[in-house]
């Protein structure tokens, strides 16, 4: 275990900066979201959760992924991916860092996403663990320990240190990349840490949850129930949850037109919104209680039974605390999930 | 750099023949003359027009036919509409293929086959009876029954009463939904006409056409003794990736651009009713 | 307020059960002190069950009414002072069916900002005492006391709002007119140069992820199909995909309620990235109010508003800068 | 170091002038015939009333390129349909104020009266927003990176 002084760690900012990216969490505009380190800016590691989560490190919000150039009746295709230079993700929260782990299984599965991919084999994660969630926070019931040792390198904050341990040969190479600015010590306070974090952990209001209801057998039972049309009925079909979700990955791919040609992108795309399957001839999903369970089912029923029972969500809380009108998983897991959940 | 499927490559149209007053068929080649693909009957391909979208096609053509692509496409929105407005010379973007294919090489082999389709619903299903013709002695009896709203809908006519109505073993029904001038054939909806025909339950069976008639079609062979497990239909739902990423097609635990289009009678019962 | 919350319980439980209304719009139970959500109750259990109206109840209920006043039967309706504005303006557009409705304006006595008390640092409140301008906040760590005008939401620390739905039944405390400015901040931004300003909104419209809450919540919002969704027209658009595109939605959006917004606040409240988005409504209110007279939307169901009206007297555009003529 | 004067001489800006149908563009005509010049990089669109320009169609305009919008209608009073350019006239006041606030700059966009029988007028007025303009510079707080990639 290696550790820093707390007031050094803008020393290891500029370090790292040195020869790669950093995108790390920066208060901006009174938020605090990941930003491209930079001189100046305000790093704000204490922030348990980032508005948005790190997803858009690899999958950005509005990415382009090729041109065209019409002449004619010719088209020409402008391939405009390029080498991404490597990148250093900082202070990824334990959950977050599994969101990419789910992520990772629909970018990376056959064929491969190559945008996505690319970013994600240029980047080193270092995760922070958490030392002081949330009400809001349940990430336990999907068997995150939010204490523990994830990504590249792990790190663990306390008042005085930033405490380092690298898991990972990417890690080991940004570890020696940092030689001179880390010092040996660290175990017995991040262990103390450790055993007060979980003690709270333990105690969170969510985090007793009982999933043992969303498995792939009870699909069209839990599909069909009658409790999908009162929880959805305050749903405004605004796209908060979906956008500031660390595992939402569905995506629209449009077309925008400029002087030159065509540029093809993709951006984040909700299925909260009425228009995710419209088609010309009708549309799959007309209500917002159809929509609404579908999020839900999706992240709780269809990804786990593709995906051998790992659920799609982490437990962030992020849509606990934003959703709008205060709906969220917590309440549809508690009304669908049995009275182990009362 | 590696291999990326959501870039599609250049297509040219190299013939477009007009089967109904909306459906085209367009013929596609690469920019060097030769098919873009391999694909197997009932997969699909992304066709787009830059700057006005990108949409999911079934692939028409047969497998076998080793120049060249086929899509007949329905003018119905923004991006068919464009499409029917394009010259012969014309470039496409293609992408492909996806999707799982009709069974053709284990669960038909040796099978008595029943097609039915209804209107456009003739697209994915010309590809499997073309690419049974091609190896005509893997199966055994062949029944199509097509029906269209009038004999101006029926797809491909050409080919149905030059090639299909002379082949060996093969029985051809048509039928138009309501009498016209011209048509001495038979008159009526497919169901119905499906359920008057009395065809033989141990046919293997696959629908495709209009949700309404696949609907009551489906029940009328039922009916008639058909058994769940052997009928196949195809779905249809909005797609953007055509590959099980974008999350649009999603039915239940299933894509449809990815572990679709064609899906058992069985399976679709397991699967929630949203589609 | 319990005293207010359980006459109001009372009350939707006599008309759910004399078959008045057959349904209540309010608010039900979160899983904490702080997060009841909107719903609607069809029975008096469900009522008994999850009926809620607290110091966090600060969503307002009226476009809800857009769908509900349609069903089958009459709804009764919670309204706070600043909701019936909203409510006034969605029956002027015809969106709500009125004579479907039976408003209960409520006693508001400004709601709390959760985010605004987790910023005072106190994390895993469990509850919240009011007296007069202290709020003891209790939490798992504590209690703490703090000072009310600090930590209500955006729209209630300038409120001078009273109910404005004639005719129906009233749950409400004598409310005290106060003298507030609410274009403060709006006056701040205009005392600032071209740059700074150009400068302050590109930071706080860079943080807009384009989630539609705003536009989802507001009352004004009520187009069956929002010019952005509309695939024909040429900006519709999933994401911000440039910067032009942050503006363009909130200047097209800001645009097309002016007039018809109450100030209601919903967008800023609900805004997941907190970008102040009353600063733009309120822009246009102020000038509307300085160059064609005063004019609060949904102070009722009748009459026009500033921009669908006109005097052959109004002053050039060219000369109107700030809201006032050069 | 960067020549300024040079690099501003060499800017010429695309000017939108969206005109009404029964004055402007009629008066944009008589300029026409009565061999009147204004500026080649105005571009004209038609539209039947000043009160049929949305404020979508201004910023889509700067979107696509354009450095100056300028809307051309009837003398007020003398609108075609009555009581159009009364509206218009309380819109873009209200639309100019709250671009301003956004911190765009006020001289960009502007509103023009001008009769079917103002060519001389017409003339003018391009050539000074035009001028305006130039001064001004490039459309930058209200363009769109996109359309001028691959320029």
């Amino acid at each position: 275990m290696l550790k820093i002084a707390k007031e050094r760690l803008n020393d290891l900012y500029a370090k790292i900066n040195e020869s790669m990216g950093l995108f790390i969490p920066i208060k901006k505009a009174g938020e605090v979201n990941y930003h491209v380190w930079g001189e100046g800016k305000e790093v704000s590691l204490e922030t348990l959760k980032t508005v948005k989560s790190p997803k858009n490190m690899f999958f950005p919000q509005s990415e382009n992924m090729m041109k065209f150039k019409t002449e004619g009746k010719n088209i020409e295709i402008i391939d405009v991916r390029d080498e991404k230079r490597p990148f250093v993700l900082f202070g990824v929260k334990p959950c977050d860092y599994k969101a990419i782990e789910v992520l990772d299984k629909v970018f990376l599965a056959d064929p491969v996403d190559s945008y996505y991919q690319s970013r994600r084999e240029a980047t080193t994660i270092v995760t922070l663990a958490c030392s002081k969630p949330e009400e809001s926070c349940f990430c336990k019931v999907f068997g995150i320990d939010a204490t523990a040792a994830y990504g590249d390198v792990t790190t663990w904050l306390d008042d005085e240190n930033l405490y380092w341990q690298a898991n990972t040969e990417k890690g080991e190479a940004l570890t020696a990349l940092l030689k001179g600015l880390l010092e040996e010590g660290g175990e017995a306070e991040v262990a103390a840490q450790q055993e007060a974090t979980k003690a709270i952990i333990d105690n969170l209001p969510f985090s007793n949850l009982d999933l043992s209801r969303f498995k792939p057998e009870n699909l069209n039972e839990l599909f069909d129930d009658p409790a999908w049309a009162e929880m959805s009925e305050a749903c405004l079909g605004c796209g908060t949850c979906t956008f500031v979700c660390p595992t939402c990955q569905c995506f629209d791919i449009r077309d925008f037109k400029t002087s030159e040609g065509v540029i093809r992108y993709r951006c984040w795309d909700s299925c909260m919104y009425s228009d995710f399957t419209l088609m010309a001839h009708g549309n799959s999903r007309t209500t917002q209680m159809q929509r609404f369970r579908q999020r839900f089912m999706h992240k709780l029923v269809y990804y786990p039974s593709q995906n051998d029972g790992l659920y799609s969500c982490v437990g962030c809380g992020r849509c606990v605390n934003k959703c709008p009108q205060r709906l969220n998983i917590v309440k549809v897991i508690k009304t669908l999930g049995g009275k182990n959940n009362d | 750099m590696i291999n990326e499927t959501l870039i599609p490559k250049i297509g040219v149209i190299t013939d477009i023949r007009k089967d109904t007053p909306d459906v085209k068929t367009f013929r596609v080649v690469g920019t060097d003359g030769k098919k873009l693909f391999q694909h197997m009957p009932g997969q699909c391909a992304m066709v787009s027009i830059p700057g006005v979208g990108e949409c999911m096609f079934s692939i028409t053509s047969s497998p076998t036919n080793e120049e060249y692509m086929e899509f007949s496409i329905k003018k119905c929105g923004c991006v068919t509409e464009v499409l029917h407005a394009l010259e012969v010379g014309a470039q496409v973007t293609v992408r492909g293929p996806y999707g799982k294919n009709f069974p053709v090489e284990e669960d038909f082999k040796g099978k008595d086959l029943l097609f039915i389709a209804g209107g456009i619903g003739l697209a994915p299903l010309r590809s499997v009876i073309n690419y049974v013709r091609h190896y005509r002695a893997n199966y055994g009896k062949v029944v199509i029954v097509y029906g269209a709203r009038s004999k101006d809908d029926l797809v491909d006519i050409d080919e149905i009463q030059n090639e299909w109505v002379n082949e060996p073993n093969m029985e051809v029904y048509l039928t138009i939904d309501r009498p016209q001038d011209g048509w001495d054939g038979h008159v009526g909806f497919v169901p119905a006409y499906v359920k008057e025909l009395g065809l033989d339950p141990n046919m293997t069976a696959v629908l495709c056409g209009p949700p309404i008639m696949i609907k009551f079609t489906l029940a009328g062979l039922l009916e008639l003794g058909f058994d769940k497990s052997r009928v196949y239909t195809t779905l249809e739902l909005r797609m953007k990736c055509g590959v099980g990423k974008c999350g649009r097609c999603n039915v239940g635990d299933k894509f449809v651009c990815k572990d679709g289009p064609v899906f058992r009678m069985t399976e679709l019962d397991e699967l929630p009713d949203e589609y | 307020m319990k005293d207010v919350e359980l006459k109001m319980l009372e009350r939707a439980k006599e008309l759910l059960a004399s078959g008045e209304v057959a349904r209540v719009v309010g608010w039900k139970k979160g899983d904490f002190c702080y997060d009841p959500s909107p719903a609607v109750f069809k029975t008096v259990e469900e009522l008994e069950n999850g009926f809620v109206y607290d110091y966090f109840c600060g969503a307002n209920l009226s476009k809800y009414l857009i769908d509900v006043s349609k069903k089958e039967g009459k709804t009764a309706v919670f309204l706070k002072p600043c909701d019936t504005y909203s409510f006034n303006q969605l029956v002027k557009e015809h969106r709500i069916k009125r004579e479907n409705v039976y408003v209960i304006a409520v006693e508001c006595m400004a709601k709390l900002d959760i985010e605004k008390i987790k910023a005072k640092g106190v994390s895993f409140v469990t509850g919240v005492e009011v007296v007069e301008k202290d709020v003891k906040v209790s939490s798992l760590y504590g209690e703490t006391t703090l000072y009310k005008p600090e930590i209500v939401l955006e729209k209630c620390a300038v409120c001078n709002k009273t109910h404005q739905v004639k005719d129906e039944e009233i749950i409400l405390h004598e409310r005290p007119v106060r003298d507030v400015n609410r274009f403060a901040e709006v006056e701040k931004l205009e005392a600032m140069t071209e740059d700074e300003r150009f400068a302050f909104w590109k930071e706080q419209l860079s943080k807009c992820i384009r989630c539609n809450a705003c536009r989802n919540v507001c009352p004004a919002c009520s187009c069956i199909k929002c010019v952005f969704d509309n695939p024909n027209s040429g900006i519709a658009a999933k994401a911000n995909d440039s910067e032009f595109e942050e503006k363009m939605f909130h200047i097209i959006r800001a645009y097309h309620v002016a007039g018809r917004c109450t100030d209601c606040g919903e967008c800023s409240r609900v805004c997941p990235q907190n970008i102040p988005l009353h600063l733009l409504n309120r822009k246009f209110i102020k000038d509307m109010d300085g160059l064609y007279g005063e004019y609060q939307a949904g102070e009722s169901s009748e009459g026009k508003t500033p921009l669908t009206s006109y005097t052959e007297e109004d002053k050039e555009p060219n000369d109107v800068f700030n809201g006032e003529a050069k | 170091m960067q020549d300024v004067t040079t690099e501003k001489k060499e800017f010429t800006p695309n000017i939108v002038a969206f005109c009404c149908n029964w004055c402007s563009y009629a008066g944009a005509d008589l300029a026409g015939s009565s061999r009147l010049t204004y500026p080649a990089n105005v571009k004209i669109i038609r539209v039947p009333c000043s009160c049929r320009v949305n404020p979508m169609f201004i910023l889509k305009a700067y979107q696509q390129g354009a450095d100056g919008v300028i809307l051309c209608g009837c003398h007020p009073g003398d609108c075609h349909y009555v009581t159009g350019n009364y509206y218009t006239r309380r819109r873009m006041a209200t639309l100019f104020s709250f671009l301003n606030y956004m911190g765009i700059e006020k001289e960009r966009t502007r509103v023009e009266w001008v009769s079917a029988a103002e060519g001389a007028r017409f003339s003018a007025v391009m050539n000074d927003f035009v001028k305006t303009i130039t001064e001004l510079g490039e459309n930058k707080r209200l363009s769109d990176l996109r359309v001028k990639e691959g320029e």
